[in-house]
């Protein structure tokens, strides 16, 4: 359809200007702004084209680019995308869009390498969505962690370097269990493509020490319950756009290599561990929504929200394992619950950073006792923090609500426990969101001593846009799920297929 | 004729006896030079004992150029040594120990 | 006869030898002197490249593989050449025998890797030690090198010493010094005659001391005090050139001759290995020194390098030749960029040296950071790429426990390359840091070629994939 | 009749839009676009109604927006156009227009006063939303933007401390209700694959067969949904176990009490059981449970409302105990009966809070009974209007409050539900007495305003826009029982919407025969005699005074602290929260993961790395030592294994 290599593009455009950002560290401020936004205006344009384009009634790979990479070990320069990688294409270059128009409002020292490592990591993310070579899929998701390593360290908090050091290592030793079990199946299969290791007839030891390493490599990235302690850090002590990209984005990475690997190659270790995962995601939904009413750091909070609304979407998947056998429709239900919420919790956990990044602007503190009676000084801010607020809490008519509700639904398949005990994070996410909400934007505050002014410009259109998507995904969210619906069941019949 | 083995057991015993100088030695590195120079003795002892036992010239022809070898070592050895000497006034052993951790 | 002037290792040994003449009369003028250096090594590499393979020589091999490695030796020798001139100058301690020397020693390094029998091989190792000696304690006012020359002298030489009583009981059970024989004997000998055993013993203590030369773990003793001791220069010379060779070495020793009891061998290497890598990844860990950190990770290199070797099957034997020259390109890398650096006009010394960096010479910083993450395993670079190949030849041989062994490690060392990036990147500058740029461009090259290979990395992978078919002597 | 429908729906929230692009415009722009958006939807539900009842076409049921039309599951926004919603949705925006209208001159002072107007036009579209719902995503959704919008209004003042708690309280309380919405709404779609109100009426018997295993046991599927269902409307009709959010609700400005938390979003639960009402008929078990909450709500309730002194705190109680009445009687299956008292508890429940509202403000913001009095002459518009509305509250006979609550009463004892009865019949007598007692406690005794506004002329009480809705309001309160009573029995009004329709019938025929004889009926009944005693006791004891009782300390405590909620909800739940989820994350996720798991392994490795650097001491000898033992050791392990 395209006479230009439309994925490739996607990914080494964004790499080449930032590395060029970054080398050249001379130039101006603003003309560093302007470079990143035209970039990231062009990845936006050209990943909307590739929307546009993707006809979504076949759903199978398209705009494959498959070159030879490493002729000896056989491993393919092979980018593909179907409906689950398009969304989250989308989502990542509307994200760097929006930081690129948050950026120009914020000033760092050499800023311009600080807008490089940003286009690398998007460049990056885009490689990780699309890479359908399971080397070339590891090595897009091992090289995020240095543009984020460097953001977080060098324009960091005040406990950055310990923060930072630990978020790399975590991963780090994460994603090299997964190289191990890679390579393990690339042996057998001997061939690094993913839809080959579909096909692997494993047996139920391998399956089940595949599942272990697939599980910890991506439930650190997603963060799950017990793996989780490197985000709030990373969180606390990360830029304000780099907890946006952080919280929106990168936790997807994890999700979506679960539905990628975990789901099709270790179904029948799956199906034997699914109630433990579960159990897993329950603990992170409810105790973590605990954990996150206790905090006393504004980031911290949502941090512990987003890792709490990210255990809706490992319970959604592995629903499907639970499932598979007598309710597969449930188990679709789920599978698509668990995407839209991903996408929705990028949307809504962006634009709670973006909040807390323009109130930490002027009151140069993130703990939530310094921070008191904004919506006396900010009306249309706080208007709008209300709306991420409630969204947050999965109020419906906002897209947090469509995710969630699905997830429910197909929870209630399997057992009424795990609905019940689902459906309990509407009370969780709505006491700590709203507390959030009450200690800082009401109560009264006559000095205004923290210097509170009306956001500017540009932070409005950002906050604007994001008040728009979310509506717009909440009220008739039929866009997202016709652009999911065929991927998710082409895995689900892959995955009943594989085991029949 | 004396079996080949006994000799092997000498030339060991004399090997071992050297490693023994070098870890059991405190005083100065002088003493670890000969015991150096005993190593190679009991090499070139052991290889012309088992050229002469296989009945060919190689082995005796190897111990030549070992001497020559040992020869330009241990010349490098004392140079060493007094360049050591010249810049730490000492060649103790116990006090070459700033290079650690 | 007559050919034999046209091989590089006596074109350098005469022309070093004219050079050392001439250079009394050029006392002030060193770098012409420098420069004929550099046109002997040119002349040499090109000598190299013509050689003309021949068979008749049983004790010394000439074929198209020893001369391709003997170019890459000389290739590897004018980079250091050049970091080091730029070093000495800087320090303006310049001396032409430096170079004399180091040039005596590569002649070593190349009568290692084309020898075909035991005398051949100790001569070659003994003339490189004794350059090596020499070098290390170059630097004559400073107590440290001299005591490091003296360690590794006393050490060196006891290794050799063992090597000579390897060598001694090899061919006293098996009557001859050369691979091909020793090999036949080998391979019809009964498994509980003495021959057996004392053959074994031969085997070990040859095994020990190749190890001692290569750094490997538990003979790895000497390497990061001579490594913060010795000149930065001598360490650049001491980590690249000696390591590929003795890789050569343990490649021909252990694939010709001691091929029939492969069984022995390859589970002392296994253990060597795997204990160099964790001590290299543990010792290294609370370091203060960048030179003893960048020793130890030498360390640990070797380990994946004699851990890939030690599986004995042709993917292992091409992933150790890949992992060796990524090894000496990254230790080239990484050792030039600290040649560069110096902090309030004395070399590098303690890591929170290069604090804040990224400030002050962003642009070494930039280099820094690569080389660190390269030689970490950081997928974008071509240090992942190496350990990839090593991963993957292990679990092919289905050594899962021992990749993720392997793989665990390489996490705990990961942490001690972050350190470095961390003084650099993230830290506030204490001391006056100032650069000298006289070969930069050399050393970017160099920095740049770690990336460019990392994402192509097929270029690096075919040559040595045409090195390991060159390589028809051995039959696995 | 659909895009009139549409048009309806919509205009209250175009309203919100226009008012959210012109903030910071002109106080008189906000009003008229505020008030003209939901005069149009008033005018037309009166339309529809009338075009509805002539043409009698059936319930019509059509999607306007499709939510998500995958291959598993369609889910659309549609609109159910029957009498009952019609009906309701008149009922809904005569009250929010009239509130509208008091609201311009009760907020006119306030900053942000255009802000109110968008809160109060975005409720009453979320509003119209539940009531033309067709299916059960949309119920759901209408129902959360409700809470939403109550929320926002409770904590209007941002200022006032107490009010952002309230609002924090309530938003919580009403999702606790929303999970067992939720549930049920996530069960139906699971099972049943469709959300739409017409497909689950269809194969309701269906449902009613087949089983669904909750927490082990297994449950009949539509008993399991309806239960589930009712749980939801518990919370959002302040029903016993969830009805603690109300009282503190009252912290919002008065025209929102009388808007919200006595007219519309209350009746929200009510509505939609009785929407519901054929699902509700199948399940006998629900109903019963239904019947006595709503009966001890209804009693209990109004109990407490006599120990409290803020004016808007007893008439707060006072609808829960109203409501409980609503209750009682959907739980009868009288859902004709319940929708009629909430239409009239609507109009005479806003007259009160307005009447309140005007009191407040003549009264400088002054809520405690206790402290004003004699306003009687001062203001006659506002008492005349109270007296009627707590005329009709009480249930004197030809009051349409007389016609709801009566015939209520009278038909839960005519089918014989006797604890129930009993229950009404007694929390007559507490109506009455809180009723009274602010009527006496206001109106008369020596008054309580400041010398210089005591002799201005009564006429300028309070301006025109407060006073004329008090007016319109108290016509419906008073004579709308006599006007529509007979037609609602026989079941002309709201046609076949409601289920149960013979019952009412039977009831009608064998107990009222007709308004006029059933008003003559009435004074012969005991539920007068314990009206009368009730006012006469009432006139004694807070008019004249004549005598005092002293409650027993215990029961006074346990009244005010509203049998414990109030104390659980705004002191216990808090704080064990905190306590609880500091200790939860101080204990796991720091000691024990993050420090404990994390922190120690890197410890542990870096002590072990500094005490291995020991290993090298820097000594020749020891090194040497090193380098022999390694070779000895691989002789050895050489040795054995060959």
């Amino acid at each position: 359809m395209f006479d230009y290599p439309i994925l490739s593009t996607l990914i080494w455009l964004p790499i080449f200007v930032g590395l060029i950002l970054v080398a050249s560290n001379d130039i101006g401020k603003s003309l560093s702004t302007t470079i990143t936004l035209l970039t990231t205006l062009i990845i936006l344009i050209i990943s909307i084209k590739l929307f546009q384009s993707y006809d979504h009634s076949v759903g199978n790979l398209q705009f494959i680019e498959k070159f030879v990479w490493i002729s000896g070990l056989n491993i393919f320069y092979y980018l593909a995308v179907d409906g689950i990688s398009v969304s989250l294409v989308l989502l990542t270059s509307f994200i760097n869009f929006l930081i690129a128009i948050y950026a120009s409002s914020e000033d760092y020292n050499n800023k311009s390498s600080y807008l490089g490592y940003f286009l690398i990591l998007e460049g990056l993310l885009m490689g990780t969505f699309s890479a359908f070579d399971s080397i070339l899929f590891y090595i897009f998701f091992e090289s995020l962690l240095i543009p984020l390593f460097l953001i977080i360290g060098i324009w960091g908090g005040e406990n950055r370097k310990y923060a930072t050091i630990k978020f790399f290592l975590y991963t780090f030793f994460g994603s090299v269990l997964m190289l191990i079990s890679i390579i393990y199946l690339a042996n057998l299969a001997d061939s690094f493509a993913i839809e080959d290791f579909y096909y692997l007839t494993l047996s139920f030891e391998e399956e089940i020490f595949l599942l272990l390493a697939f599980l910890i490599g991506f439930g650190i990235k997603v963060p799950m319950w017990p793996v989780h302690t490197w985000l709030p850090d990373a969180h606390v002590e990360a830029p304000t756009s780099g907890s946006v990209i952080l919280a929106s984005v990168l936790l997807k990475v994890g999700g979506y290599g679960m539905i990628r690997f975990l789901l099709p190659i270790t179904t029948e270790a799956g199906i034997y561990l699914s109630d433990y995962m579960i159990y897993l995601s329950l603990i992170a939904i409810i105790y973590i929504s605990f954990v996150a009413f206790a905090q006393e750091d504004m980031k911290k909070l949502i941090a512990y929200s987003s890792v709490a609304h990210m255990g809706f979407v490992t319970m959604g998947i592995f629903l499907v394992f639970n499932l598979m056998g007598n309710n597969p429709t449930a188990a679709a239900i789920g599978l698509e619950g668990a995407m839209v919420q991903m996408i929705s919790h990028g949307l809504i956990s962006a634009a709670l950073f973006f909040c807390i990044g323009i109130m930490y602007k002027h009151s140069h503190s993130r703990l939530i006792k310094d921070n008191f009676g904004v919506a006396q000084f900010m009306p249309i801010f706080s208007f709008m923090m209300v709306f991420f607020l409630m969204a947050n809490s999965g109020l419906p008519g906002t897209s947090g609500f469509v995710g969630e509700f699905l997830v429910i639904t197909s929870s209630l398949g399997s057992s009424f426990l795990f609905g019940f005990l689902a459906a309990l994070s509407l009370i969780l996410s709505a006491s700590y969101s709203l507390k959030l909400g009450k200690n800082v934007l009401f109560g009264d505050n006559q000095k205004n001593s923290q210097g509170y002014l009306e956001c500017k410009s540009n932070e409005k259109i950002v906050l604007g846009s994001l008040v728009i998507f979310v509506l717009y995904l909440g009220i008739s969210p039929d866009v997202l799920f016709n652009l999911l619906d065929k991927s998710v069941s082409d895995i689900i019949s892959s995955i009943s297929l594989g085991r029949a | 004729m004396i079996p080949i083995s006994y000799y092997l057991i000498l030339s060991t015993i004399i090997f071992t006896l050297s490693i023994a100088g070098i870890f059991l030695n405190r005083k100065n590195i002088l003493v670890l030079l000969m015991s150096l120079e005993l190593m190679f003795l009991s090499v070139n002892f052991n290889l012309i004992t088992l050229g002469n036992y296989l009945g060919d010239l190689t082995g005796q022809v190897f111990v030549f150029f070992v001497l020559t070898v040992v020869a330009a070592e241990s010349a490098i050895g004392l140079a060493l040594l007094i360049v050591l000497f010249r810049n730490k006034k000492t060649i103790d052993v116990d006090d070459l120990s700033e290079l650690k951790g | 006869m007559i050919e034999l002037f046209y091989i590089p290792e006596v074109i350098l040994s005469i022309g070093v030898l004219l050079i050392i003449i001439l250079d009394l009369y050029l006392q002030k003028h060193k770098y012409i002197s420098f420069s004929l250096i550099q046109l002997l090594l040119v002349i040499a590499s090109l000598y190299a490249l013509t050689e003309v393979p021949q068979q008749n020589y049983s004790s010394y091999e000439f074929s198209e593989f020893t001369s391709l490695i003997k170019f890459l030796l000389i290739l590897g020798a004018i980079i250091i050449f050049q970091y080091t001139y730029s070093h000495l100058n800087h320090l303006n301690s310049l001396k032409i025998e430096y170079f004399t020397i180091s040039i005596l020693g590569l002649v070593g390094t190349m009568v290692m890797i084309s020898a075909y029998s035991l005398l051949m091989l100790y001569l070659g190792i003994e003339l490189l030690s004794l350059a090596l000696y020499a070098l290390i304690g170059f630097n004559k006012h400073s107590g440290l090198s001299s005591e490091a020359a003296i360690k590794y002298y006393v050490l060196g030489a006891m290794s050799s010493g063992i090597l000579l009583f390897g060598i001694s009981l090899i061919y006293g059970f098996t009557g001859s010094i050369n691979y091909f024989d020793i090999a036949d004997q080998i391979r019809n000998i009964n498994s509980n005659s003495v021959q057996y055993l004392g053959i074994i013993f031969g085997i070990i203590f040859i095994t020990a001391s190749l190890c001692f030369k290569f750094g490997a773990a538990p003979f790895h003793i000497w390497v990061p005090d001579i490594y913060q001791g010795s000149l930065i220069s001598t360490t650049i010379l001491l980590s690249t050139l000696p390591k590929i060779a003795v890789f050569i070495v343990f490649l021909k020793l252990y694939f010709i001759p001691f091929m029939a009891l492969e069984y022995v061998w390859s589970d002392i290497l296994i253990f060597i290995g795997i204990a160099s890598i964790i001590i290299g990844s543990i010792f290294a860990l609370t370091q203060e020194n960048i030179k003893r950190l960048l020793a130890y990770s030498a360390i640990s290199n070797i380990g994946f390098i004699i851990l890939a070797m030690a599986l004995v099957s042709n993917d292992g034997l091409h992933a150790s030749l890949y992992y060796t020259i990524v090894y000496s390109f990254t230790a080239l890398a990484s050792f030039g960029v600290v040649t560069h650096i110096t902090s309030n006009s004395h070399g590098i010394e303690d890591i929170s040296d290069l604090a804040g960096l990224s400030k002050t010479h962003p642009y070494y910083a930039i280099l820094i950071l690569i080389t660190m993450l390269s030689s970490a395993g950081i997928p974008p670079l071509i240090g992942f790429h190496a350990k990839l190949m090593v991963i993957q030849a292990l679990i092919n041989n289905s050594y899962i426990l021992l990749s993720i062994i392997v793989v665990l490690m390489t996490v705990v060392s990961a942490y001690y390359y972050l350190r470095v990036i961390k003084t650099v990147y993230f830290e506030e500058r204490e001391n006056l840091i100032s650069t000298y740029t006289s070969s930069n461009i050399l050393l970017s090259i160099n920095v740049i070629l770690l990336l460019g290979l990392g994402i192509f990395p097929f270029i690096l992978f075919d040559t040595t994939n045409f090195l390991v078919n060159l390589l028809t002597v051995i039959s696995i | 009749m659909i895009a009139l429908t549409l048009i309806l729906l919509l205009s209250p929230l175009i309203g919100t839009l226009l008012l959210l692009f012109c903030q910071n415009s002109s106080k008189d722009l906000t009003i008229l676009i505020s008030n003209i958006s939901i005069l149009i939807a008033f005018l037309l539900s009166l339309f529809l109604l009338y075009l509805f009842y002539s043409a009698n076409p059936g319930p019509i049921s059509a999607n306007f927006l499709t939510f998500a039309d995958t291959s598993l599951f369609s889910l659309h926004f549609g609109i159910y156009i029957d009498s009952l919603a019609l009906i309701m949705s008149s009922v809904v925006t005569s009250v929010s227009l009239l509130v509208h209208y008091y609201s311009i001159s009760y907020m006119k002072d306030d900053t942000s006063f255009n802000r109110f107007f968008i809160y109060t036009n975005f409720f009453t579209f979320s509003m119209l939303l539940i009531v033309f719902a067709n299916n059960f995503l949309q119920l759901f959704i209408g129902w959360e933007l409700v809470g939403l919008s109550s929320y926002l209004l409770i904590g209007f003042w941002i200022k006032k401390e107490s009010a952002i708690k309230a609002n924090y309280k309530a938003f919580l309380v009403n999702r606790v209700g929303d999970i067992g919405l939720l549930l049920g709404l996530c069960l139906i779609l699971l099972s049943y694959n469709t959300t739409d109100y017409n497909q689950i009426f269809q194969i309701k018997n269906s449902i009613n067969i087949d089983s669904v295993s909750i927490f082990g046991f297994t449950f009949n599927a539509l008993s399991a949904i309806c239960l589930l269902l009712f749980i939801g409307a518990m919370a959002k009709s302040a029903q016993v176990p969830l009805q603690f959010w109300l009282p503190d609700s009252m912290e919002g400005p008065t025209p929102i009490s009388a808007l919200i938390h006595a007219a519309t979003m209350v009746t929200a639960g009510i509505y939609m059981v009785a929407r519901l009402s054929p699902l509700y008929e199948l399940t006998d078990g629900v109903l019963i449970f239904i019947l006595y909450v709503g009966s001890i709500t209804a009693f209990f309730l109004g109990l407490v409302a006599l120990v409290q002194n803020d004016i808007k705190r007893i008439i707060a109680y006072s609808t829960i105990s109203q409501l409980g009445y609503m209750t009682a009687a959907l739980g009868a299956s009288l859902y004709s009966l319940a929708m009629f008292h909430l239409i009239t508890h609507a109009f005479f429940k806003a007259l009160l809070f307005l009447c309140a509202g005007s009191i407040i403000i003549k009264c400088h913001h002054e809520q405690d009974i206790r402290k004003i009095g004699g306003l009687r002459k001062y203001m006659p518009i506002t008492y005349l209007a109270f007296m009627y509305a707590s005329l009709s509250l009480i249930g004197f006979p030809i009051t349409s409050g007389f016609y709801s609550k009566e015939s209520i009463i009278d038909a839960i004892g005519y089918f014989g539900h006797t604890i129930p009865y009993l229950m009404l019949l007694l929390s007559i007598f507490t109506t009455t007495l809180y009723t009274s007692k602010i009527f006496f406690k206001v109106f008369f005794g020596e008054s309580t305003l400041p010398k210089e506004e005591q002799n201005e002329n009564p006429s300028n009480e309070n301006d025109r826009q407060m006073l004329l809705p008090l007016f319109i309001l108290t016509a419906p309160s008073v004579f709308l029982g006599l006007f529509i009573y007979d037609p609602l029995m026989i079941g002309i009004l709201f046609q076949n919407s409601l289920a149960a329709n013979e019952l009412i019938m039977s009831f009608y025929n064998g107990y009222v025969i007709n308004s006029f004889k059933f008003f003559l009926h009435s004074f012969t009944t005991i539920n007068f005699l314990i009206l009368l005693i009730g006012l006469i006791f009432s006139y004694l004891y807070y008019y004249k005074k004549a005598f005092s009782i002293n409650v027993p300390h215990f029961i006074r405590t346990t009244l005010t602290k509203e049998y414990g909620f109030e104390s659980l909800s705004s002191y216990l739940i808090p704080k064990v929260q905190n306590i609880f989820t500091k200790y939860l994350w101080r204990k796991i996720d720091i000691s024990t993961i993050d420090n404990g798991l994390i922190n120690n392994t890197s410890s542990f490795i870096n002590n072990l790395s500094s005490k291995m650097k020991k290993l090298q001491t820097g000594f020749i000898y020891h090194y040497s030592l090193i380098i022999i033992s390694a070779l000895i050791f691989l002789l050895i392990l050489m040795r054995l294994t060959y």
